[in-house]
């Protein structure tokens, strides 16, 4: 058999298994199409795969087919972050800008500071302590340090430290806002680092109340009130509350603070 | 996914057009390869003859009656092993048999009264690297030389053969090729 | 006054996992009396450095990860020991020393710990031993067992587990009583096995070896490794015996014992995830399985499945 | 026949919540300062699944405001301080007790299941029909009320029943005992009921109150059966007794049957024949105290005045407990009052706390032999643990009855229960907040309250 | 020779004895990738169960029946794997359009089984062991069964490995070798005791 | 994109085994002896590279819909190529390599790249990709083949010179199926370890 046969009839083997299986293809392709919006697959290809769900979407997918019909925000990922939000919004074709990144802030300085009501024994988490009861707490704003947070954080980003309180640490954290809906006080807030001053506490009860049970609430005494010259700290209910706009971190406040609880990070 | 009948055909095209020229490309190399392959083949087996029956010089191939190729070769089924003054000292083989992953062709040879291995080679195999390939190597290997026919299985079962540990059944498919040839000739012989 | 506050109930049975391991090694103890006797002091010595191995693996891995250290729960004096009792006596001291490493450090705690591990810890290391060193652990004898009698002593035992299926099915019976251990596994075990046996016409006497019942008694009924539900356990004693004698009927029963409750071990979380009992438990075989496989179709693609028809 | 004291002191204050029941908060009929007299109500409100809240005692409102409830949470209450008067508002009994009369009657008298469901929506569901009215007395045998002889306490419980029946429009009612109650068995037993002598069934395997009542050609029975341990034991009690099957999210109302318990059927016998509202109950004080019994107290008493009633305190008290050792709720203050819904009290010492540090589960499945309903509660649990209260609902934990069995069995000493309840919560609250604003097709959590056979 | 190997063995051989995934090694990526979950295994089970005897029919024609007629023996390789990724991309269309949500779970995987060692594998050995025609389908299928039985097996342990808790470090991957490792173990020797 | 990082994430991020989890079963075939590994990781580079290049350079020819066969096709080419040509011209080594040529073709790798980066990339950067990715292979293959070997045989060896000999009972376990999957997990164990904990540490 000579070289040419040979190289004619593989080619022609070959060839034609293509061209079988080509049509085939094409075949089915027309038969099971399935109606899908390239776009959403471009944004799927994009977005991170884990299936965190931290967008408030079943999945990835999900969220993809969402943000395609404008039913999502742009940056509704926080695991992919800004890379991600920007991509999209080259696919969609919509202009985004930078923002900076947000980290949950913990607006409680009780923890061991703060006197406990009973003595607890059961499952580690807060939502069951509040089921059990008003919260161990002698303060009902007050942080727990029961961990629900830590348990809600998929990426072990929260710890719960010495001082029964818990921290966060911002090389893992996504800001995803899972321990801020867990956290049953809602102590959690986001602030960004940019944002120095901080009340750290959350209570709305009165000055003798919080005094009963807390070396460190705030007791809305006003005196921060009175003499910041920003005119950016403000009391309402009782609770001290700082205007991120107008704070130029001058850092009064925290040292005229009674309770030192006012933080400057 | 296809908009029109014409991109279809365009799709088609490339892959029709792929598809030829790979295998025109293998056709090409396949060519001279394989000319190349039958030379070394061919050297394989005279030596592998040579390494496991040391004592002839002359091997007379017997042919079986199935046609195997488009030259009208014949199957050799065996061949008789003849020192240099023409004597028959035994008989020498190559069988195929299937191994843990797929065809063991052992070499083999067995002296004239059957009665013992003089040495067994393996031509090619594709077993577990690590595990069964070490029926290619020699400390298996030669376990057959000079071995009884009669001693011819595993030493588990009461042979001569120790199994190559965690590979019991390329070892087992080595024997098995020995001992099913043997029974071959023997037929073929009486 | 401070009082305590926690969720009901407030009154408890007073029954520990320390508990029960302990009350497993002393059931065990009379079997290792025996096979001191029978073999010597290697005996003891084989005990002695598994059991030494296992803790000392137990306190280095979990002073490592900064766990709290459990030896005093008696977890890992029971494995050491029954890895003891399932190597031959005359082998060298480390292969006990290494197979219990490898039970504590891989089958236990790589995969989580107590409860969280899945094939049983003692099994592993005795398959990693035998496939690591075959030839040095096989037993110098297996047992022959013919005679009635040799229920309380087998002579021919090669393992400290095989002395005495009296003792281990009397140490295996108290546990029950005392709700030690399961007893649905180890029935529908002996009566798969008893029954396979008579259809394949093995010697009955073969499957109450002492090495069967106590892989039976002490290894199946791991809890970890283990189905959780009631139908399950039943499954799973019958798929254990099955297993064991598909291999003891071609090999020996004391290979076969392990291999054979490995194997189930990898089909236990299977049988636990299809025996989940349904709303108030009553619920035929089929109906559970029309629902299973109802519940397995998405709600939308069940529809769309009935609108392409 | 077990006696019943009656506590005389008068406390110091009387917690009268505004909320005894599960619904709506009542809103206060007295502000501070108002005298009050016994019986007078204080508490009223228009929503149909609230029931009104009545004064136990005569004295002075001295505030309204929030205060610890015997079920953990804080509720609004009036706090009044008892004169020394037992000036009573007028008592009349019921004359007219027709259907649509008694409902109001039960309402207007603030009469509640113990487990927390107002009666007369119990009886008188919305949009749903009741054809059976059982009254519960496997549990709560003794303790409705005060009764003078175990006759008495069979044929009140008849006549309870009827009215009951009639309220509910059902045709047919039970009353049901716990078959090692002998003596409540042998006082009904030969009763006669217009005119036909009853006998105590015991239902067994598929003999339910079906059977009963065709075999006993009656339309009120007494039956026995054994005693089911848990505070959400409806379900079940209505499986086990009719062996209509309740889906999840659904109670024994959606499949017809309503259940009562003998300290509701107390109260309306009073409200009826006496014209007394629900302001007195029954408790039970166990565990360490000097004298343990059975005590007829006012609503709103304070734990405290309870237990020194019982001689008090003995030695260090750990833990407090509303409602049994089994399945209650331990308060973290002795300053919780009785409530309608307080079946008892039990003290325990400080070294009988059980304190045992949890470890991982075994998967030694003891909690899933012991399940009442055919759970598997380790599996549950670790769901629960996760998080993944989906797969949780989809093992039914929506049929746990919180018996609490497997939590006193762990020998891993997990809180099991504890964690099956934080996990029903959730999925309760995950239920709410779905179906507000999810379209049906998603729905799939499906609430089929289809019931029946 | 491979003639006179009886089905019952080839079909031992396919399940057990010569397993693809744990004594094999062929077909890991779904291995560890789609076991998450009972219900993707089963899937990918069942797709790989389909594929692997369609492929071993269709490549036992195309093989006997053009190649080796025309002496194109040397296109086995190539001809095989372009019917193996034709037939993956049919199931692929097929599981999209029925089981759109089997086809998201087992994501990026379903156009692996094209690459999918396993198959390819079942082809090679097929040819390798010049198996006639049914003994090639007995053997695409039973190894397709040993695939699915594997597959099972994993997913239902790691489906409960996930109500336990894994040390951090193991999470993931990690832990999937190690029960392979173990599944490995109990495979390894017990099946080849039996006489067939 | 700078050449050298491409390359360098080819070895560590982006790492086959480790970083992709792609081409696992010929990882776990061969590496029974570190011979074997250094064999498959040379012929998966070759493949590797040649089908970078090839597909790089027509990734605009190329219909979306029948990407996969084609890409397949083309790696099957080199494969069948490799497996001629070195069978003829080079028996020594296809005695040594030729059980696992088959086995490129369905490497997870190649066709993982393949998808990933040539499809997108130009044939600059695909050829440092597959250099990176071919380097990280050779890598991961040698360590676990060293240990398999090391604790299997009792010894290393490479190409017939003996490396190290240590005084132990082979386990054979190391060798047996097992073993590969043992070793496998507890490095990706080490690495994940590792990584979490670089992550803690703001890496």
């Amino acid at each position: 058999m000579s070289l040419t046969t040979l190289i004619i009839q593989a080619m022609a083997t070959l060839g034609g298994l293509g061209l079988v299986i080509g049509i085939m293809l094409i075949v089915a392709s027309k038969l099971f199409k399935v109606e899908t919006n390239p776009l959403v697959e471009e944004v799927v290809e994009i977005l991170p795969g884990a299936n965190c769900g931290a967008c408030g979407y079943a999945g990835c997918a999900d969220f993809a087919e969402k943000v395609v019909a404008e039913d999502a925000p742009l940056d509704g990922c926080p695991v992919g972050g800004f890379d991600t939000t920007k991509e999209i919004g080259v696919i969609i074709g919509q202009e985004v800008s930078e923002s900076e990144k947000e980290y949950p802030y913990v607006r409680c300085g009780g923890g061991i500071r703060c006197v406990d009501r009973f003595d607890y024994v059961g499952i580690e988490d807060c939502t069951a302590v509040i089921m059990l009861s008003d919260g161990e707490k002698g303060c009902n704003y007050g942080c727990m340090g029961r961990g629900t947070c830590v348990r809600a954080c998929p990426f072990d980003a929260i710890f719960i430290g010495e001082d029964r309180l818990p921290s966060v640490n911002k090389n893992l954290c996504t800001s995803c806002g899972l321990c801020l809906e867990a956290c049953p006080n809602d102590i959690l807030m986001f602030a960004k680092d940019s944002e120095q001053v901080h009340v750290q506490c959350n209570s709305h009860d009165k000055g003798k109340t919080v005094k009963a049970v807390c070396e460190v609430g705030c007791i809305g005494c006003k005196i921060c009130e009175k003499n910041c010259p920003e005119d950016a700290i403000k009391v309402t209910k009782f609770l001290a509350e700082v205007d991120q706009d107008k704070c130029t971190a001058c850092g009064i406040c925290v040292e005229k603070c009674p309770q030192n609880c006012i933080e400057m990070r | 996914m296809t908009d029109s009948n014409k991109d279809i055909v365009i799709i088609i095209g490339k892959l029709v057009l792929i598809s030829v020229i790979a295998s025109a490309l293998l056709a090409v190399t396949f060519v001279p390869t394989n000319e190349q392959l039958k030379k070394n083949y061919a050297e394989a087996r005279t030596s592998t003859l040579a390494e496991i029956m040391p004592s002839a010089a002359e091997f007379e191939a017997i042919y079986g009656d199935t046609v195997i190729n488009d030259e009208g070769d014949k199957e050799i089924l065996y061949y008789r092993a003849k020192d240099s003054s023409g004597n028959l000292v035994g008989y020498a083989f190559f069988r195929k048999q299937v191994g843990a992953q797929g065809m063991i062709e052992v070499a083999g040879g067995v002296d004239s009264s059957f009665n013992a291995i003089t040495g067994i080679g393996i031509m090619a195999h594709t077993e577990t690297p690590g595990l069964g390939s070490k029926i290619a190597d020699d400390p298996f290997k030669s376990q057959f030389t000079d071995v009884k026919v009669a001693d011819l299985s595993l030493s588990k079962s009461g042979g001569a053969i120790d199994s190559i540990t965690g590979a019991t059944i390329s070892s087992q498919a080595v024997i098995d090729a020995l001992n099913e040839q043997v029974g071959d000739i023997k037929m073929a012989e009486a | 006054m401070t009082f305590t506050i926690s969720a009901p109930p407030h009154k408890k049975e007073n029954i520990t996992f320390k508990k029960i391991m302990w009350a497993k090694v002393l059931a065990l103890m009379p079997v290792v009396l025996l096979s001191v006797y029978l073999f010597g002091l290697p005996a003891i010595g084989l005990v002695a450095a598994s059991i030494f191995a296992a803790i000392a693996t137990e306190a280095a891995i979990q002073k490592a990860f900064g766990q709290k250290i459990t030896i005093a729960d008696g977890h890992a004096v029971l494995i050491g020991l029954m890895v003891a009792m399932i190597i031959p006596p005359e082998v060298p001291l480390w292969i006990p020393m290494i197979g219990t490493v490898f039970a504590v450090g891989i089958g236990k705690h790589a995969f989580g710990g107590i409860g969280s591990y899945v094939f049983n810890p003692v099994l592993a290391a005795w398959l990693f031993l035998s496939l690591a060193w075959g030839s040095i652990m096989a037993p110098a004898s297996y047992p022959q067992t013919s005679a009635l009698f040799e229920l309380v002593l087998e002579n021919g035992a090669g393992v400290m587990a095989g002395v005495s299926p009296l003792f281990i099915l009397l140490a295996g019976a108290v546990l029950i009583f005392r709700r030690y251990i399961e007893w649905r596994i180890p029935v529908a075990f002996f009566v798969t096995t008893v029954l396979l046996a008579f259809l394949l016409g093995d010697s009955l006497s073969y499957v109450v070896l002492g090495v069967v019942v106590f892989g039976v008694l002490f290894i199946a009924t791991d809890t970890s490794t283990s189905p959780t539900t009631k139908n399950g356990r039943v499954i799973y004693g019958i798929v254990c015996g099955v297993l064991v004698v598909v291999y003891g009927h071609f090999a020996n029963y004391v290979d076969g014992t392990f291999y054979g409750l490995f194997l189930a071990n990898c089909v236990a979380s299977l049988i636990d995830n299809n025996t989940l009992p349904a709303s108030y438990g009553t619920e035929t075989f089929l109906q559970r399985k029309y629902r299973s496989i109802v519940s397995k179709v998405p709600f939308k693609d069940r529809l769309e499945v009935f609108l392409d028809d | 026949m077990t006696n019943v004291y009656v506590m005389e002191k008068i406390p110091e204050k009387i917690i009268i919540p505004l909320k005894q029941h599960d619904g709506c908060l009542c809103t206060p009929l007295v502000s501070k300062g108002d005298m009050v007299s016994m019986g007078q109500k204080i508490g009223d409100c228009d929503c149909y699944d609230s029931a009104s809240v009545h004064s136990s005692v005569c004295g002075e409102v001295i505030s309204i405001e929030e205060a610890a409830n015997p079920n953990g949470t804080k509720v609004n209450s009036v706090i009044i301080q008892p004169t020394e008067d037992v000036e009573c508002v007028d008592l009349t009994p019921v004359k007219d007790v027709s259907a649509s009369k008694l409902v109001d009657v039960i309402k207007g008298a603030g009469i509640v299941e113990h487990y927390g469901t107002p009666t007369h929506k119990v009886l008188r569901p919305e949009g749903k029909q009741i054809d059976t009215v059982l009254i519960n007395a496997t549990s709560s045998e003794w303790i409705g009320g005060h009764y003078d002889t175990s006759a008495q306490y069979a044929s009140q419980m008849i006549d309870a029943l009827k009215l009951l029946m009639k309220a509910a429009g059902a045709s047919k009612g039970a009353v049901v005992l716990r078959n090692d109650d002998l003596e409540s068995i042998n006082a009904f037993d030969h009763l006669r009921v217009d005119g036909k002598l009853l006998t105590v069934a015991p239902l067994m395997g598929k003999r339910k109150l079906s059977y009963y009542f065709k075999d006993m050609g009656s339309d009120i029975i007494v039956v026995s059966q054994e005693r089911i341990y848990g505070q959400k034991i409806l379900d079940l009690l209505t499986y086990n007794l009719t062996g209509r099957r309740v889906s999840f999210c659904c109670d024994p109302t959606d499949v017809g049957v309503a259940i009562c318990g003998v300290k509701s059927a107390k109260a309306l016998y009073d409200a009826v024949h006496e014209g007394r509202p629900y302001i007195e109950t029954v408790v039970s004080v166990s565990g360490k105290v000097n004298s343990p019994k059975k005590i007829l107290v006012k609503i709103g008493t304070p734990f405290k005045d309870v237990i020194d009633a019982c001689g008090g305190y003995m030695g260090e008290t750990g833990k407090l407990i509303a409602n049994g050792a089994v399945t209650g709720v331990a308060q973290y203050t002795d300053d919780v009052p009785v409530t309608k819904m307080t079946t008892s009290i039990t003290v325990l010492s400080a070294d009988e706390v059980i304190r045992d540090v949890s470890i991982d589960c075994t998967h030694c499945a003891r909690c899933a032999d012991v399940c009442p309903v055919d759970l598997i509660p380790s599996r549950i649990t670790a769901f629960a643990d996760q998080g993944r209260f989906d797969e949780c609902r989809q093992m039914n934990i929506l049929n746990c009855v919180e018996c609490g069995r497997c939590s006193a069995v762990c020998p891993s000493k997990i809180h099991l229960l504890q964690l099956i309840r934080y996990a029903k919560n959730s999925i309760e609250n995950a239920y709410e907040d779905l179906s507000s604003k999810e379209s049906p097709a998603n729905l799939k959590l499906g609430c089929g309250c289809s019931g029946g056979n | 020779m491979a003639a006179d190997v009886s089905l019952f063995q080839i079909f031992m051989d396919g399940v057990f004895i010569k397993n693809f995934l744990i004594i094999q090694f062929l077909g890991l990526c779904s291995f560890v990738g789609v076991t998450k979950d009972t219900k993707s295994a089963a899937g990918m089970s069942g797709a790989v169960i389909f594929v692997m005897t369609l492929a071993a029919t269709v490549s036992f024609l195309i093989y006997n029946f053009v190649l080796v007629p025309l002496k194109l023996e040397f296109l086995d390789l190539i001809s095989f794997i372009v019917v193996i990724a034709a037939l993956v991309q049919l199931v692929e269309f097929v599981v999209r359009k029925n089981v759109p949500s089997l086809y998201r779970s087992l994501g990026i995987y379903l156009p692996l089984i094209t690459t999918n060692c396993a198959v390819l594998g079942v082809v090679l050995l097929n040819v390798l062991n010049e198996y006639s025609f049914i003994q090639s389908v007995v053997f695409g299928v039973s190894a397709g069964i040993g695939y699915a039985l594997v597959m099972l097996m994993m997913s239902g342990i790691r489906e409960r490995t996930t109500l336990v808790n894994v040390p951090s470090s193991m999470r993931g991957l990690p832990h999937a070798f190690l029960i392979a490792t173990m599944l490995s173990m109990a495979f390894v020797n017990y099946f080849g005791v039996i006489p067939l | 994109m700078d050449p050298l990082s491409e390359f360098i994430r080819g070895i560590t991020k982006d790492n086959p085994i480790f970083g992709l989890v792609l081409g696992l079963c010929p990882t776990l075939a061969v590496t029974t002896s570190i011979d074997n590994a250094i064999g498959m990781s040379a012929g998966t580079a070759f493949v590797l590279i040649c089908s970078n290049l090839m597909i790089s350079g027509l990734r605009k020819q190329i219909p979306a819909s029948v990407r996969l066969p084609i890409f397949i096709l083309i790696i099957a080419t080199f494969v069948s190529i490799v497996k001629m040509v070195m069978e003829a011209y080079f028996p020594p080594m296809y005695a040594a390599l030729g059980v696992f040529i088959p086995l490129i073709v369905v490497n997870c790798i190649i066709i993982g790249r393949a998808e990933a980066y040539a499809n997108k990339n130009n044939m600059f950067y695909s050829l440092i990709d597959a250099l990176g990715s071919s380097a990280g292979f050779l890598l991961v293959l040698v360590l676990i083949g060293g240990i398999r070997e090391l604790l299997g045989t009792g010894g290393l060896a490479i190409f017939g010179t003996q490396l190290v000999s240590i005084p132990i009972n082979p386990i054979t376990f190391m060798i047996l199926s097992p073993g590969a999957f043992l070793t496998i997990g507890i490095l990706m164990a080490i690495v994940n370890h590792r990584r979490a904990k670089k992550l803690a540490r703001g890496g």
